[in-house]
């Protein structure tokens, strides 16, 4: 097992958190993992992205190269800058609430996720990289929801567990718009 | 003298949204706006084209805009 | 131990910083560069918990000398840096190393020269393993290639630069610094070491003055102390020599690689031999001291040895030194925080095969 | 219809890198609007910083370099004494000056090199993700000051123009702001006086501007302008700390410009 | 007989290297009596600069560093970090605080390092040969000055008393000279008061004193004193420039010295 | 023209400073510092006279920033220091490379590590050649032998900064810098040199603005910028190596020396011959880029070659590599400021000789 | 009270002859002693026998002596 | 003709421009010449002394080291300190105004000349250095009297001619006294 997942979104879009759940649950399963993220003045309001792979053997070079199992795009550019990163037939999610375009490629499974309603269906539109995590899990069998949740749950700790929820619903609400849109495909 | 009559028009575009040129115009017609987002990403600020003749043409807008949005012209 | 259970998620830069409290360190002094920020960052939340001491230097300048004047004092102490903030303290580690006294330095460096850029590159190996400060000194340079070797070369680095009264080096390129992998904070291997009765915490009126210094006027002692200076290196050179081979027993064709391209080059190994081709690495896990042994110990089947560098061919030289001629040896690199791709690795190594035929 | 405001020739096309509101914008708008009315453009040589406005030297429109960090007044000193005759201005952060670059400037001013600095005080490093600054409040939270700056351990922020102010090389020093119009005018004014002392020679000039950085203050662009005003200016007092006898102290008047 | 006048054990019994009449021994054997009278001297930590008391370290009978030039408050820092209750000093000539050591002095004040600086102000680069330092009067004349210093051309030397006064960090700073026995026996209250002002953890201290330099500035040893008193004194005011409340201004009454 | 008539005896400091004058230097940005202190005070005396600049720094970080920024607005520019300053301007000579403006930087150099002594020594051989800032670059070092050559390369060394707009340093140790010798200040010889359209001397509103920088963001630029520059440095490596070879044609035994250490060498090279050993000699003239063809055209009658230097061992690096293994290579060195007898170096070649037997 | 008595004593060879003690002596009777050359090649400072007995045991001499040459005690 | 001299004495006794002077007059003379001075702390009120080098072949290395042919000593410690430098058979001058003590080695042609009472003697004890070498062009062949006194002539220059004479006085004081001394031999 080997998968290569790139997360790219704005800056505040929440991007980098959720590659790091994608590798922290991942590594709490044993399995080895690795998260890169793009760092430097780009950073600054403008695109942000990280690298994540998952394997169950040792990790080579952390950075993904034209070998892409999978890319979840938050916004357009995000799509347009790494779609080229993905190996034939694997897996694009992307936010269908920003991006209207559909992708360029045609040997992708490809799958709108309209992650801003979604993540304001439950209440905080900030929670639109929560669906899109959910969306993730769903179609690709590298961690389980049940572990992200846990995994969430130690991240905000005791002092922030109100959290939970809220996270919880939206990650939810992204396992069942991938089976929706994916049923489409 | 008559006040002055300005029109100001905004380099959409390059604007961030940042909202410091709403809060100085004496007469109060800049605002975001945010049904727009432009190619940056960002809701560009905005006068409407109602408001435009309560410009006083000060500058204001302007002069604090940090990312040379705005033009500003007297009008008459 | 259940090592899982205290495995964590870190980034590189925190993994060192973690690695250093739990190596003893209790002082840091260093400027903020870009990609090592998380250390000074987590030393500031962190030291004071441990009764440490973080400080933020006016320069990398400042803050080498200020781990000069701790280290003599004493302390376990360390600074971090990256590329050109490590060129400004050159004339600092000279110093250190003249005067004997123990600290660690961290470069997580980038691409140069000049201000450059801030991805990764590894085009400080010459800056890190010729002293690039003046006179005759070295120290042991250690580049880990994951974030757990980070954390434990970084803790042992405390034990070891004591031991030498030397300085030792963590040199690991801007990925090693961001990446996050899993880390477990393991037991440190102990040296055993002499009191640090030469350091300066005040005579207490019961000895003599201790001066921490690397002034000598006159020829003749200078000469005795680079003399002295140099048999601890030899020391080094011949105790500290690390580095792991990769699939080199029947390897006809050898890559030398360190750091995140060897992280690469492992699987271009893995690739080759799927293709036929009988591959091996060598990944010195100390640039200085060079591991010569490794090379050594390859075996006659070789035909071709090539450094792999994120850099314009700097360890490539010290491969040629360590084979003195025995085999043909190439270079592959790139630079400017570019990372070698897999594929063109492999490219490189089958035109030099055809080359060597 | 007569132009109020409009963007200035001292400026390429290039759109600034700098985060929403910051600033940093507003004050190199500042600097190129004077070269321009004083007709010095093509006369003069920049230097840019390495800090946020690192990439400088793509937005003024004439002839710059791109220093070291903190070496920006001896690199303006090495033009400068190759080229008497041009204006040569530096621009530079808080951390690249009052930081790493102290002797360089301290020198400049005691030289009384004919220069001119523009140095951008935002009480943090907002390069490299919002550090502690020598000019970093007391109390204030950093990434390298998680608790807040301690003056016990750390010492009290540096008032840069209050100490450049002892020394006699030191023609020109001013301390102002950038929070709104008017003290943006006043900015303006205060940079053209800087800019007209080293054309007459008359030595070292700076300009000190308490500026924002909403990214790594954690605040909004409009909560960072209340910030400066409520915090930073009572503990950097804005004014003049030193003006030679005859610097033209005529307003810049803006032809074109507000 | 009562003893007026002895060596003090502050020292090593080891010669000096300084030229016949320089003021160096005389501000060495004044930091150590202070730190003999004290009691302190176990307890102490020294830093020597490089500069002509470059071999400080053979003469101070206490632990002691030997600093890389113009670091040695960068240096006293990190001992002083490591070890709070023990007094840490820097000895400093001008080439090495005022020039290259700029930055490392003003941030030592800055932060209120608690440390004592003895800042040997004698207008030139003694070590090298006669180079101007920053505190080179203005018409000197220097080995790189060979014309006497032109303030148009260099500026105007620096004060470094008055600059370092301006710093909230610095709770004691004093001008001292040591050209007569007076003025010696001031420069010593001056150097009590600095380490009783570390002792009492009120911050950063520095005493500079005005000293001689016969060899390089051309002069007798006697002339020399009378080049101190007549020609840097004006330039250079002895005084107290900042002193903290608290700090014990008793006299430092010597015991067997005079 | 009677060369003699205008021979005069200088020291190797003050022929330095002098030579750069008649190379065209007219700006000079430096800091004390034994044992070069004669060329800032020429500077000092002389620079004004024929309307140039001579500055004194705060320090050397600040001198060769000077030195980068006069050299951008396209001045013939120099500093000068001694081993620790030199160490000091590291991450300036690295953003001077990177941003491509020449200058020349003196080094005359003394024992270390650290502060060390002030007495000759070729100890900074590695901290010329190998770069000691951050990233990859080079720059031609020059290693004069005596006063004359001092002169010559010094002044040539301009011509060869504006023709390739890099660096060039001129490394003599502590003696080159304060013996005398006669000196006749000649022609230099000249390149054919581009207009420095890309310095910054304001625009006058009639061109782009020129932009004097080394930062590129964006690592495929970065390493456009790399390809660039090292495509420079192979065109430097081509070109520009000298070396000198005394007695090598039919040598069984080859000294390689520079700098001082070669006079004395060349004096044992005469004695050795007297005794009916063939010794020889290669004295490199530039250390970067290493004479490596002068090895190459060595005769196989070669039995052995040493390396001797004012060091502990940094030049037999670059003979090994350009050796590659065809002679077994042997090292001489003293250091701190002691200079090695002829006869200590006879008997070192003698020993080696009977070994290699 | 009756004025002090001094005597002063010279470690000779550490004279570096520099004569800053001979300004200082409120009684003048420090001088150097041209006719003797010490260890270092200095002629050294000195009070005569003769002139002893003016000495006051006001410090001064040793004050400035920037070699720690002389003592000076408090005689009866 | 290879002739290695070292100049010593303490700083201030002119041994640095006694060396030069041979120097240069070698040099006008066409021969190959090399000055290689102490240089360091010691300067500083201690000892002073340079390595002076004339030869009619190129000169390798500019260091005297246990082959010197002449020793010019102004003051006790220079002599015990480079005698050992001397090869059997050298030339050791040496002041005997300041130097009491015989040489220990006896295998040098030894000459004493009390350089300070001589120069006291032509007016100013300043010049001893030019007696010492008077003595030393009487004792070498290395240089002609006339052509010393010629390069005084040119170092002093227009501005400074007045002192010519009494330097050239001292030189021939010193020929005549080691023309006496040597005799005594
Ligand atoms: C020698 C060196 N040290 C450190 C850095 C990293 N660095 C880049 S910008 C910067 C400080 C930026 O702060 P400031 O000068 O206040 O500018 P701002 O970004 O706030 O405008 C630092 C430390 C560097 N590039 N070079
Ligand atoms: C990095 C470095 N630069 C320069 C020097 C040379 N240097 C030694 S002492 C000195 C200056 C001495 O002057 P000062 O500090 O005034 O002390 P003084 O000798 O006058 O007491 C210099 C420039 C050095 N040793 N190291
Ligand atoms: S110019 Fe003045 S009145 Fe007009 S919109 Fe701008 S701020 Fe308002
Ligand atoms: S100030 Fe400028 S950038 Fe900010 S919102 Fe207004 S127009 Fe846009
Ligand atoms: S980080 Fe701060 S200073 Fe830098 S551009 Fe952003 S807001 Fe401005
Ligand atoms: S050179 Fe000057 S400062 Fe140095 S010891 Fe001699 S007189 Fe004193
Ligand atoms: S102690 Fe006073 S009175 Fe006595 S000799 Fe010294 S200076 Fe003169
Ligand atoms: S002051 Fe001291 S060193 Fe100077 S002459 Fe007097 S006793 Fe001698
Ligand atoms: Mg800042
Ligand atoms: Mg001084």
């Amino acid at each position: 097992m080997l998968e290569k997942t790139i997360c790219a979104g704005f800056g505040g879009q929440g991007v980098m958190s959720m590659g790091r759940l994608i590798a922290s649950t991942a590594m709490a399963r044993n399995l080895e993992v690795s998260w890169l993220p793009s760092y430097g003045p780009e950073m600054r309001g403008g695109t942000a992205n990280c690298h994540v792979i998952v394997s169950d053997k040792l990790i080579g070079s952390p950075v993904i190269y034209h070998d892409a199992t999978c890319l979840i795009a938050m916004n357009l550019p995000s799509m347009q800058k790494f779609e080229a990163e993905l190996l034939p037939g694997a897996l694009l999610i992307y936010n269908s609430s920003l991006i209207e375009a559909a992708p360029r490629r045609e040997d992708l499974r490809a799958v709108p996720v309209p992650a801003n309603e979604l993540a304001a269906g439950v209440g905080n539109p900030k929670v639109a990289n929560m669906v899109m995590l959910g969306a993730f899990v769903s179609l690709t069998s590298i961690v389980e929801l049940d572990d992200v949740i846990l995994e969430i749950t130690e991240m905000f700790g005791v002092s922030k567990k109100q959290f939970v929820p809220l996270n919880e619903a939206a990650l939810r609400r992204g396992v069942e718009a991938a089976g929706a849109a994916y049923a489409q495909l | 003298m008559a006040r002055n009559r300005g029109q100001v028009s905004f380099d959409i575009d390059r604007c961030k949204g940042c909202e410091l040129c709403t809060t100085v115009c004496p007469v109060d017609i800049v605002s975001i706006d945010t049904r727009h987002i432009n190619q940056r990403g960002y809701h560009p600020a905005t006068v409407s084209e109602s408001d435009m003749d309560k410009c006083i043409a000060c500058g204001n807008c302007a002069v604090i805009c940090p990312d040379l949005v705005i033009r500003v012209q007297r009008v008459a | 131990m259940n090592q899982t259970m205290n495995k964590v998620l870190m980034k590189g830069n925190e993994a060192i910083a973690q690695a250093a409290i739990h190596g003893g360190c209790r002082y840091f002094f260093g400027y903020p560069i870009t990609p090592q920020n998380e250390i000074p960052e987590y030393m500031a939340r962190e030291m004071p918990k441990v009764g440490g001491v973080f400080l933020q230097a006016e320069s990398e300048v400042a803050a080498i000398n200020m781990v000069y004047g701790a280290a003599g004092a004493g302390a376990r102490v360390m600074t971090s840096s990256s590329s050109p903030g490590i060129a400004l303290k050159q004339e600092g580690i000279s110093y250190i190393v003249g005067s004997e006294v123990p600290c660690v330095i961290v470069n997580i460096s980038r691409g140069g020269p000049g201000l450059g850029g801030i991805q990764p590159a590894q085009s400080d190996y010459y800056q890190s393993t010729r002293g690039g400060g003046n006179g005759d000194y070295n120290f042991i340079v250690f580049a880990p290639a994951n974030i757990q070797e980070a954390a434990d070369l970084t803790a042992e680095a405390f034990e070891i630069a004591d031991y030498y009264r030397n300085p030792v080096m963590v040199l690991g390129d801007g990925m090693i610094g961001q990446m996050m992998e899993p880390v477990v904070f393991r037991d440190t291997p102990k040296r055993e070491l002499q009191p640090k009765d030469w350091a300066t915490t005040g005579t207490g009126g019961v000895r003599a003055p201790n001066i921490i210094n690397s002034l000598h006027l006159q020829p003749a002692d200078l000469e005795k102390h680079n003399e002295h200076l140099q048999a601890k290196f030899r020391l080094m050179r011949e105790n500290e020599a690390r580095s792991e081979s990769y699939q080199t027993a029947d390897a006809e064709f050898v890559f030398v690689a360190y750091g995140t391209s060897a992280r690469i080059v492992r699987n271009v190994v893995d690739e080759l031999r799927e293709r036929g081709v009988k591959a091996g690495l060598i990944r010195p896990i100390t640039l200085w001291p060079f591991p010569v042994v490794a090379f050594k110990e390859l075996p006659d089947t070789v035909r071709g040895v090539m450094s792999v560098e994120m850099s314009c061919g700097q360890m490539v030289d010290d491969v040629r030194l360590a084979l003195n001629g025995r085999f043909p040896v190439g270079f592959h690199g790139r630079s400017g925080g570019m990372v070698p791709s897999q594929q063109e690795i492999i490219e490189a190594c089958l035109d030099m095969l055809k080359e060597v035929e | 219809m007569p132009v109020v405001f409009e963007r200035t020739r001292g400026l390429t096309e290039k759109e600034f890198h700098f985060c929403p509101g910051c600033t940093h914008g507003v004050i190199h708008r500042l600097v190129a609007e004077v070269l321009e009315e004083m007709n010095e453009l093509g006369n003069t040589v920049g230097v840019a910083p390495v800090g946020c406005s690192v990439l400088s030297y793509q937005y003024f429109n004439c002839d710059m370099h791109e220093a070291a960090h903190g070496r920006a007044p001896a690199m303006a000193t090495g033009i400068k004494r190759v080229l008497p005759d041009r204006m040569v201005f530096a621009y530079q952060g808080d951390g690249d000056l009052a930081s790493i670059g102290t002797a360089e400037i301290i020198h400049a001013a005691g030289r009384g090199e004919k220069i001119t600095v523009i140095f951008v005080n935002n009480a943090i490093y907002g390069m490299t993700g919002g550090q502690m600054a020598p000019t970093t409040l007391a109390g204030q939270r950093t990434t390298t000051s998680p608790l807040g700056r301690d003056p016990r351990q750390v010492g009290f922020p540096l008032r840069v123009s209050e100490m450049l102010a002892t020394i006699d090389g030191a023609a020109f020093i001013e301390r102002t702001s950038v929070h709104d119009p008017a003290h943006i005018r006043k900015t303006k004014k205060a940079i053209r006086n800087a800019f007209e002392c080293q054309k007459a020679n008359q030595g070292f000039s700076m300009v000190e501007i308490l500026s924002t950085c909403p990214t790594n203050w954690g605040m909004s662009p409009l909560e960072s302008l209340d910030w400066v005003k409520e915090t930073m200016m009572p503990y950097y007092p804005l004014g003049n700390f030193r003006r030679p006898e005859a610097v033209t102290v005529s307003g810049a008047s803006g032809g074109g410009h507000a």
